[in-house]
């Protein structure tokens, strides 16, 4: 029998290394895996590259991730929010790195990874800085950037409800990233609010086919990273 | 240089200008501040589709209180709504919509716009700066009509329309039209075109508010005449 | 009101011009809008050229189409099928041209052309004949040829179900190409079984958003292809 | 050259010997022929869930009479069921899954093998065919592990495990392994590994069927020894 399931969070994340590439889904706080992030903090890995549309907010979840001085390097589009102060601190002290990505080419780059293509051109970003560097190649008249495929050791994603092959749906706009990282990442790990059994999502309606997950652990009630800002909540 | 003071449009008579041009039937990306006030300024009668790049085409307005869903948020990653006959979808779906050139128009802020269209918004390029970027270059890069409202001059009076962007640009050549607290103006090919002035704005007071090369449009509306 | 319902399936092609590439979806008879494709060939238009993973099946369909000698080239993946029989005739009386495109290539060409990226990497193909020509680049000591998007003046699709707006949803199979080639058409013509108020899809479930969709005619209970094809049909 | 006759497997029992290397929980694509025929003998104990490219993952047995849809089908155009746990997407995402590497495994027939696993399985290279290619390159570029069910030798007994292939390629250097009438067989550093021999055959039968270079597997087992 397929089951994907472990027992908790810790177990979930357990084996993540030092230095490891991490995907994290989530835009804000919608689709945040907050136990997973918590549960990486407990489990110490550092040096960590991670993969977000943003910085986090307030000192939990990814911000406590980046306030434990865990990520060497951030790749995202939107370091800079309202309630996120912890990533432009370390970046000023120099202690965190920050390759700026467009949002549309962070999104296409992950798909790009997941789906074995190593490289593809793009309109986004010709003749602005964060072109500077990379290549640039004419196709019917226009200019393009070329772009390389991202992948990751390890995603970390939030869904809505799962089977315990691994198939998921998602909650509205928390659906976001993770998709996409789900199929770029060695080893994808998902908190679900709630398991189903097999047959109980609708094939048709399904976002994420059960081959890209790896792991999935129940958090039924997870943490509002909103509600934790305004309390001025902190991690650990 | 004298700051517009109480002549002109106000944010809300500029984001209610905007969405006079809204056409009926429209897949619209309002972006973060005055552009977001659009939505609730267009004419009765037009039904208009509102994308936002974190996954869902047909928001609808802000909820009502204890309504929302920390999980339905726009990209300002504020809560909103969906609309019947909306869908969801992850984000490199989303950004086929914008990079593939199937939004009709997009509405922006800027800090600074050329009269060649280059626009800058999204860095001052100051060295102590966190540079952060989002959807923006994607947004000028697919959508295929782009149109900005700002005001005219930063909070110091230094002309955000310009000869040439002096921050960092967010795309070439790619802004359509401009909405400020004193004129409607083209992008076209002699620069900034004047459409149409808010009341009691005269063509000169804009032009030296201006500091690319500003003429009046052919269609040109003045309604002060 | 937005309303992109017409009356029929003639209104729904009336404006398709000789010289017109047109994407078609399916695989074999799953999601083949028949209808569609029958009007096209009342229509008249010729000289087109039709994107298809196939080239249709007995002389109904798209094998009719191919039969009336309109299409003046195909691009596909798999061109033989039991009971296909008109492309290879006019294709060997050199009536018809073939650009044979793998299968994940010619999908993701597709999708690359509704996405706004005009070329890309694969590893398809490397080392094949359907590389020669191709440019070919390494990229990780792997070796990766290029390919470029595709797109059409028209799409012509069936779905299950769908709403005023344009958002549709497909039945099982018959999903295959539709999606992708309805991003990848200046106009995405569809035809399907069921028109519901809009609301009735839910919006976690929606496959193709409304934005790709510009025309759509209820066919309630479209032919199919393979009972047709039993029975010898012929159109027109 | 001697044909096979009756010695060696059957396509049934090629089919089986197949199944038996497929592990717990993998994610399966079978190509059409025998290929189609490894599901029923999976040992029993293993759950496989098995991809096809048109866009179904969790694909189940053949239907029952008058209880098929024409819109659920194989790549090979069969009707087919869908298990409970399936999922629908399209033919771009089936591909992500393909060409990304998520897919454990393969099994395809073959024209020829090489003895550097070379596939040639999509076209005779006679001026006259029609050339058809479907998912095959997709699948031996993507997949990562692919094994090949064939007969070993034509029906006109020409060997179809050879020194290099005269037929235009599927894929260069992709075969893991081959199952055939007479042996499994891996491709390994020497060439063809026998890693095991139908009841009745030996190596040397297989060797005289077999044009590029053959060794007996450090773990070769013989059944007739």
């Amino acid at each position: 029998m397929i089951d994907k399931r472990v027992e908790s969070v810790a177990e979930a994340v357990a084996d993540i290394p030092n230095g490891a590439t991490v995907m994290i889904g989530g835009f804000g706080e919608a689709g945040s895996p907050i136990e997973l992030i918590h549960a990486l903090i407990d489990q110490g890995a550092k040096d960590l590259t991670v993969v977000n549309n943003n910085t986090g907010s307030g000192e939990v979840g990814l911000a406590a991730l980046i306030k434990a001085e865990r990520v060497a390097r951030m790749i995202c589009s939107f370091p800079r929010t309202a309630n996120s102060t912890v990533f432009p601190e370390l970046y000023r002290a120099g202690k965190t790195e920050l390759e700026l990505v467009p949002q549309g080419t962070l999104a296409e780059r992950i798909r790009a990874g997941g789906a074995g293509i190593p490289a593809f051109y793009t309109p986004t970003s010709f003749g602005t800085p964060l072109q500077a560097s990379k290549e640039v190649r004419s196709f019917g008249g226009r200019e393009y950037v070329m772009e390389h495929g991202l992948v990751a050791d390890f995603a970390l994603i939030k869904c809505e409800r799962a089977d315990r092959y691994g198939n998921l749906v998602y909650n509205k706009t928390a659906r976001n990233f993770s998709p996409v990282m789900a199929t770029a990442a060695t080893t994808t790990i998902v908190q679900t609010k709630k398991i189903v059994e097999p047959g109980d999502l609708e094939p048709e309606a399904v976002v994420t086919p059960s081959i890209f997950v790896h792991r999935i652990v129940t958090v039924p009630a997870p943490l509002i990273e909103s509600e934790l800002v305004a309390a001025g909540a902190t991690y650990p | 240089m004298t700051t517009t003071q109480a002549l002109g449009w106000t944010r809300e008579q500029m984001a209610q200008r905007a969405a006079v041009d809204i056409p009926n039937g429209a897949y619209v990306n309002l972006g973060i501040g005055i552009p977001e006030l659009v939505a609730k300024y267009v004419p009765e009668g037009r039904e208009v589709i509102y994308h936002t790049e974190n996954g869902l085409l047909g928001m609808g307005p802000t909820p009502g209180p204890g309504e929302g869903d920390p999980e339905l948020i726009n990209a300002g990653k504020r809560q909103v709504t969906s609309i019947r006959g909306a869908a969801f979808f992850h984000h490199a779906d989303s950004f086929v919509m914008i990079r593939g050139g199937h939004i009709d128009l997009c509405v922006l802020g800027a800090m600074q716009v050329a009269q060649n269209g280059d626009l800058a918004n999204w860095s001052t390029g100051a060295p102590d700066a966190i540079p952060a970027v989002g959807g923006a270059m994607d947004l000028v890069a697919g959508v295929k009509t782009i149109h900005v409202i700002t005001q005219h001059t930063t909070k110091t009076g230094e002309p955000k329309l310009v000869a040439s962007c002096t921050y960092p640009l967010t795309g070439p050549g790619v802004v359509d039209r401009i909405y400020t607290d004193l004129a409607v103006i083209n992008v076209g090919p002699e620069g900034f075109h004047v459409m149409e002035l808010a009341p009691g704005v005269t063509f000169d007071f804009v032009k030296e508010r201006t500091e690319g090369n500003l003429v009046p449009a052919a269609s040109f509306v003045s309604e002060t005449e």
